[in-house]
């Protein structure tokens, strides 16, 4: 067994947590705020695409296998259009780690220790992200296993939990959202899950072996991620409604406080925390990675481990401020971030692929050179 | 290089540790309210909070003179600085998440409810599963001094009172947050409270003398429920318009109900199981609702004479029941018409029957509320008559007669 | 008060990672941990003195922003 | 600049005349010279017993016996050295030319009649074989020299395991002498594929220590690696199996041990069986286990032994008291001082009146009451037993009611310790129980700073720490993670022994069935 390669168990439940994140906090009333009672339709067509688009990365994966995301730009692209691209994905990166660590640390200030500063919840968390980033790979692939075996018991204790509190008249009258409605909640459901999905495209090239398993996995962890928020999403409605559910910050939270089975499991929404924390964690964690990963690559340093630290501090200090307050994270979040995260997961990628493509066939000779992972 | 290392995180977590303790509030420092209430007064807003007084309860050390909880009040121009106020009345800092009760004055709740409402969502520390009450004629301060017999603490004592008479009496409604909130979002449905009544205004009923005696002097009694258009208290029902509305919204788990004999004596059902039923009919192109009412009821108390082995008998009784049902439930929604309220979520279930026609009626439903035709089926089944048959009195009397 | 916080920090990630750095890095690992590091204490200096620092996502959203005003919500209807 | 001064180790002087050449020569004709150099070396040592002796006629050669007292049996000494010599040879051994040098090869072939002979020519290994508790025979007029072992082996019998008690299960233990050791061991395992390899690590102590390992089963990289790392060892002594397994894994902290030890023999072969290595040291009884896995130190060996259903239930206890041991004080400080709206509300009004008037806060309380614990566990251990009876006694009226009553501490925090404190008893093995007990305390420290929070951080920080060891290239977590379905049968769930057929994947790939 390579004490490097990450086993096809350990993808699927990357993929999977990294799909659910930050999503199963924030994106709920969003996606029903838009959608309504249909928002569930919306997840449905987002998991729709998501496993397209899973299936799409896959393949585009095993254009480098060996490489990253970064270093097959650089060498499909030369030296300064390589690294220009190369440079815009790792400013992706930063905006995502700096925003899920606002997040996070939002979340924490508003719901959990209200008068503890935000600088003290961030770092601490990044404490917890750099060290696994340095650790490496292996250890985030290992802890992303026993994370999800946790989300997922106590997730199935708290859809059990909810399922006394749900009122089914909540998700009636069925395909009452227009066309337009369904596609953006889906557009927003989507930037949150598979759209940014490209950067597991920064390690699993490297470090999982290619072949169909790898393609299930990516297939089954988008699944199993999108479930989650699906059912995230009809517990939100049926248990909150359509009016309540838009007008929370964080709907799954107080979803987690209706909870109240016999008068005596109830005033459980502190272990229910668990689960917000566990899913951020992989995902920044997985941001935070690519983003030094990918700076020590452009830059071409022999150890990226040197870097996190210093990248640490700078994301840290952003985090505090890079969204101004709530309201404009909620307008961002709608509005930009899905075109901006399109950008980058599809509209790039499919540059690349084309690139990659007619180079190929124009340079028929060069192939063995671009790709020697196509035969190993 | 290793030891440097560990030591380094030691003193980072250590440093972060002892420059910390943001939240901690150790438990003798928190005064935990039980229960808010909020009053109009003129232009400004009294706040009253009950207080559990930690000293009064403590077991070992009972102080038998003090009273379990404490009061505080303070007026204010705005809800928020009332609230941030209220923590300068207190010595110790108030803890709003064990909160079991929230009491809004009558003349606050006629002026609307919904900053108090917006307030409550809000802040993180309200976790919703307290219950609202408006104090019916009289104001939210006047309850919450009153201090209870059955229970220490006169707002859990509330709170039980409230959850159990929902339960076993079909005049009351249990109201939290999350579902008001909906109520009052919700297009085509309106939020109802239950309203309280203090009987038996004795001077003593802020005092513990008020539970020296095994009948206070002063109780508080549930009563009734409030119905609210766009936020605002419109109106009360009375008893029997409030089991109707219990009836229509599904509430009813048991209840009593007291149904006329022959002779205009009373024979009480003890209903057992209830569930009714909303739907939309499309009439003419017009929406229509049903109503549909199944109960299961017990023989409770008879006081007549009757023979229940006459075949028919029981028939005859599940008529008239089903006869006062329909009263109930007509009763209530002529109330609720009159005052255009649409607190049963007629619009919702229009809405989710036919959202097209409720595209049309919404901009305008409160009028299209009162022009709504409802029809009400009650079906109700008599299933057990108690452990004996025939009523005991006229038992007596047969075999007195066969002597 | 947050500037020695900073200088702080800094200090402890020099006594963390620079002795590693020196032994197994070369000059470059060494110029651009220093230089990033440099950075993250000036941003951070000039983030706590009070002034204000650019938000990044200022600069996506002045080129997405059109975009989604004119191409999806006039014209595909998204709210 | 001050540079740092390395720390030398004084030698040994013995050790040094050995080392530096002095005794390093070969032996001479001379038999008095013989054994004063051998006098001379050991520094006129008072336990070194000289014995001469004439082999009578018709060879008459003077001879000595040496040997270090106490450290052979005195009587294979008389009954099976001595007797032969002095009584037998004569008849015994052919007469031929009685040159001393063929007289002795002869005794060594025919006269002694003891298991293990051996012969040498210089003075450092006479002095080694003197020092390992055999006896020296010497010859005048011959330049080599006979070590006969007849070691005594008077030390402790084997008696019951004291630590790892089961209700269930063998009775034998471990003693302190590798050849008794190792005989534990082979008697259950009769199989050739069985090796056991000896190295000798310590400069002064001359450890033995045994490697012992299943050939057809056993990861040849894993053994390799530990006997690389063994003979890389340099250090004047091991008195004890925790000393090597410092030495073997110095490249890496973490407070969670990763080497098993046990007092058992029926672990050890199970652990054989699974492809493991076994490393037995001379002078303890306590037999290292390695790779280990996290999870093996939350088993039992009765676990094997009794019904798996049984199993199921203990170690769900085990892994909930892991935890409660870990965490039991912090969750109710993170409850009590952050989270009080987690607690029903009359448990919240049962648990305030319970703190009006107690000084402290919730963190400084805790801590208290469980560094009390702690100091009260360790007198405890270290007491002679009578003494540690009265301890206890003590411990429980001062903590359960004086403390609670003077208003030191709630009534409530002493049950939450005593429930700690009772959990990490429940772990099977003492060092893991220790490394929890201290996390404990980094633990409670989060837990007072930012609650839930905190203690979420730092059991993210544990796992990540846990997942990042790989204990001789095995993963620590293995069957948890990486995730395996096989392994899964004997986890928290120990399936019967009839249906795992298979052998834990990471350390018996070579030969991975069971049956």
């Amino acid at each position: 067994m390579n004490k490097n390669s990450i086993t096809h168990q350990q993808f699927t439940k990357i993929v999977a947590l990294d799909i659910i994140g930050v999503s199963i906090l924030s994106v709920p009333s969003i996606v029903i705020d838009i959608a309504k009672q249909d928002a569930w339709i919306a997840a449905l067509l987002a998991s729709f695409f998501g496993l397209l688009l899973a299936g799409l990365l896959y393949l585009f994966g095993r254009l480098f296998t060996g490489q990253t995301l970064i270093q097959f730009c650089q060498h499909l692209l030369g030296k300064y259009l390589g690294n220009g691209i190369a440079l815009l994905y790792i400013f992706f990166f930063f905006i995502g780690s700096t925003t899920l660590l606002w997040d996070i640390g939002q979340f924490t200030t508003s719901s959990v220790l209200t008068d503890t500063p935000r600088l003290v919840i961030n770092f601490t968390y990044l404490i917890i992200v750099i060290a696994s980033v340095r650790l490496g790979v292996v250890t985030i692939a290992r802890s992303a296993e026993i994370l999800f075996l946790v989300f997922l018991g106590i997730y199935v204790v708290f859809s059990i939990l909810i399922l006394p509190q749900i009122h089914l008249e909540n998700i009636q009258p069925v395909l009452e959202a227009t066309t337009p409605a369904l596609g953006q909640a889906a557009f927003i459901l989507l930037s949150f899950t598979s759209l940014t999905l490209f950067r597991l495209l920064m390690f699993y090239p490297q470090h999982v072996p290619p072949g169909r398993a790898t393609a299930r996995a990516f297939l089954v962890g988008t699944l199993i991620g999108n479930g989650v928020l699906l059912v995230i999403i009809v517990l939100s409605i049926l248990a909150l409604g359509t009016q309540l559910s838009p007008l929370l910050a964080y709907a799954g939270h107080t979803l987690a406080r209706v909870i109240s089975v016999g008068q005596f499991i109830e005033r459980i929404e502190g272990t229910m925390t668990t689960l917000w924390y566990i899913s951020m964690l992989i995902r920044i964690t997985l941001y935070f990675h690519c983003l030094v990963v990918g700076f020590a690559q452009v830059v071409r340093l022999s150890d990226f481990r040197v870097v996190t630290l210093p990248l640490g501090m700078i994301v840290l200090l952003f985090s505090l401020f890079i969204y101004p307050d709530f309201d404009y994270a909620a307008k961002w979040n709608r509005e930009v971030w899905p075109l901006y995260a399109f950008t980058h997961g599809v509209l790039f990628p499919l540059l690349l692929a084309i690139v990659y493509w007619f180079r190929n066939s124009s340079l028929p000779a060069a192939e063995q050179k671009e790709s020697p992972s196509q035969t190993s | 290089m290793k030891k440097t290392k560990i030591v380094l995180l030691l003193i980072v977590i250590l440093t972060v540790a002892l420059t910390g303790c943001w939240n901690r509030r150790e438990l003798n420092d928190l005064a935990i309210v039980v229960g808010i209430g909020i009053d109009k007064k003129d232009s400004h807003y009294v706040f009253t909070v009950q207080v559990i007084n930690q000293i009064a309860i403590q077991s070992q050390t009972k102080v038998e003179s003090r009273a379990p909880v404490v009061t505080y009040r303070i007026e204010t121009d705005t809800i928020f600085e009332g609230i941030r106020r209220l923590t300068t009345v207190s010595p110790r800092k108030l803890f709003f998440a064990h909160l079991r009760l929230v009491v809004l004055g009558e003349v606050l709740a006629r002026q609307g409810i919904e900053e108090v409402v917006d307030f409550l969502v809000r802040d993180h520390e309200f976790r919703g599963d307290f219950f609202f009450i408006v104090a019916r004629e009289t104001t939210a301060a006047e309850v919450l001094e009153i201090i209870t017999p059955a229970e220490l603490i006169p707002s859990v004592s509330f709170y039980r009172t409230l959850s159990t008479s929902a339960r076993f009496w079909a005049p009351t409604h249990s109201v939290q947050l999350a579902p008001l909130v909906t109520d009052l979002l919700t297009p085509g449905k309106n939020p109802v409270i239950t309203g309280l009544v203090v009987v038996g205004n004795s001077p003593s009923k802020d005092s513990t003398q008020n539970v020296q005696k095994s009948a206070p002097p002063t109780q508080v009694l549930l009563f009734s429920i409030g119905l609210f258009h766009n936020g605002r208290l419109v109106a009360w029902l009375n008893e029997g318009e409030s089991k109707g509305y219990n009836y229509i919204v599904n509430k009813i788990s048991s209840s009593v109900a007291p149904i006329d004999g022959p002779d205009g004596q009373n024979i009480i059902l003890e209903i057992s199981n209830s569930t009714t039923k909303l739907r939309s009919q499309n009439q003419d192109g017009r929406p229509m609702i049903m109503i549909e009412v199944n109960t299961e009821a017990n023989l409770g108390e008879i006081n007549v004479p009757i023979d229940l082995k006459r075949p028919g008998a029981l028939s005859d009784l599940e008529r008239s029941l089903e006869n006062k049902i329909s009263s109930y439930i007509f009763e209530a929604i002529a109330k609720a018409k009159s005052y255009q309220t649409d607190v049963f979520g007629f619009g919702g279930v229009i809405h989710r029957a036919d959202p097209q026609t409720w595209k049309r009626l919404q901009p305008n439903w409160d009028q299209e509320f009162v022009n709504l035709p409802v029809e009400i089926v009650a079906r109700v089944k008599i299933k057990k008559s108690g452990d004996i048959v025939t009523p005991l009195r006229e038992a007596i009397q047969k075999s007195k007669r066969a002597q | 008060m947050m500037i020695f916080g900073i200088m702080v920090v800094a200090a402890l990630i020099v006594a963390y990672d620079l002795p590693d750095i020196r032994k197994k890095g070369t000059r470059k690992e060494l110029a651009f941990f220093t230089g990033l590091l440099a950075i993250a204490c000036v941003l951070s200096a000039i983030y706590f003195l009070g002034l204000q620092l650019a938000n990044p996502l200022d600069w996506i959203a002045f080129i997405y922003q059109p975009l989604f005003d004119h191409l999806l919500r006039d014209k595909a209807g998204f709210k | 600049m001050v540079k740092h001064r390395r720390y030398t180790p004084p030698l040994n002087r013995n050790f040094s005349i050995i080392q530096q050449g002095t005794v390093q020569l070969p032996l001479r004709n001379n038999l008095t010279e013989n054994i004063r150099t051998v006098q001379a070396s050991l520094g006129n040592s008072s336990d070194l017993v000289k014995r001469e002796v004439l082999i009578p006629a018709p060879f008459a050669v003077k001879g000595a016996i040496l040997y270090m007292e106490g450290l052979i049996d005195d009587q294979l000494l008389n009954q099976f050295v001595l007797t032969s010599l002095l009584v037998d040879t004569p008849q015994n051994l052919p007469h031929n030319d009685g040159s001393p040098q063929q007289l002795l090869e002869s005794i060594q072939r025919s006269a002694l009649t003891i298991g293990k002979v051996r012969s040498f020519t210089i003075h450092t290994k006479m002095v080694r074989y003197l020092l390992e508790g055999h006896a020296i025979l010497l010859l005048d007029q011959c330049p080599k020299g006979l070590a006969l072992s007849i070691a005594s082996t008077e030390f402790r019998a084997i008696e019951e395991p004291t630590n790892q008690v089961t209700i269930r299960g063998p009775r034998d233990s471990f003693t302190e002498t590798i050849t008794k050791n190792t005989v534990l061991i082979r008697r259950r395992l009769k199989d050739r594929h069985l090796r056991l390899e000896v190295l000798k690590v310590g400069h002064v102590s001359q450890t033995n220590v045994g490697l012992m390992y299943l050939t057809n089963i056993a990861d040849k990289n894993i053994v390799t690696e530990i006997r690389d790392r063994l003979k890389a060892i340099q250090v004047d002594g091991i008195l004890e199996s925790g000393n090597l397994e410092e030495f073997l894994l110095k490249d890496g902290y973490s407070p969670f041990p990763m080497i098993y030890n046990t007092e058992r023999p029926d672990v050890v072969c199970a652990n054989l069986l699974e492809g493991k290595v076994a490393i037995i040291v001379d002078g303890t009884p306590f037999v290292l286990i390695a790779p280990a896995y996290f999870i093996q130190f939350l088993q039992s060996a009765e676990d094997y032994y009794e019904h798996f259903d049984i199993t199921l239930f203990l170690r769900t206890l085990r892994y909930l008291s892991f935890f409660v041991a870990m965490l039991g004080p912090a969750i109710y400080i993170a409850i009590t001082t952050f989270h009080q709206e987690m607690l029903p509300t009359q448990l919240l009004l049962s648990l305030t009146t319970q703190r009006e008037g107690i000084p402290f806060p919730a963190f400084v309380e805790a801590l208290i009451m469980e560094i009390t614990f702690e100091i009260l566990r360790e007198a405890g251990v270290r007491m002679p037993r009578p003494i540690g009876q009265a301890i206890s006694i003590v411990g429980a009226l001062v903590i359960g009611q004086a403390a609670a009553q003077a208003g030191f501490v709630t009534p409530a925090m002493v049950i939450i310790v005593s429930i700690t404190a009772l959990s990490s008893f429940i772990i099977p093995a003492y060092n893991l129980a220790i490394a929890i007990r201290m996390l404990r305390f980094l633990m409670m420290v989060l837990a007072a700073t930012l609650g839930y929070y905190g203690i979420l951080i730092g059991l993210f920080g544990v796992l990540i720490h846990l997942c990042s060891l790989n204990p001789f290239g095995v993963p620590y977590l293995t069957s948890f993670a990486p995730m395996d379905q096989e392994a899964q049968k004997d986890t928290i769930y120990r399936a019967p022994i009839w249906s795992r057929s298979l052998r834990p994947r990471h350390t018996a790939h070579k030969n991975p069935t069971r049956q």
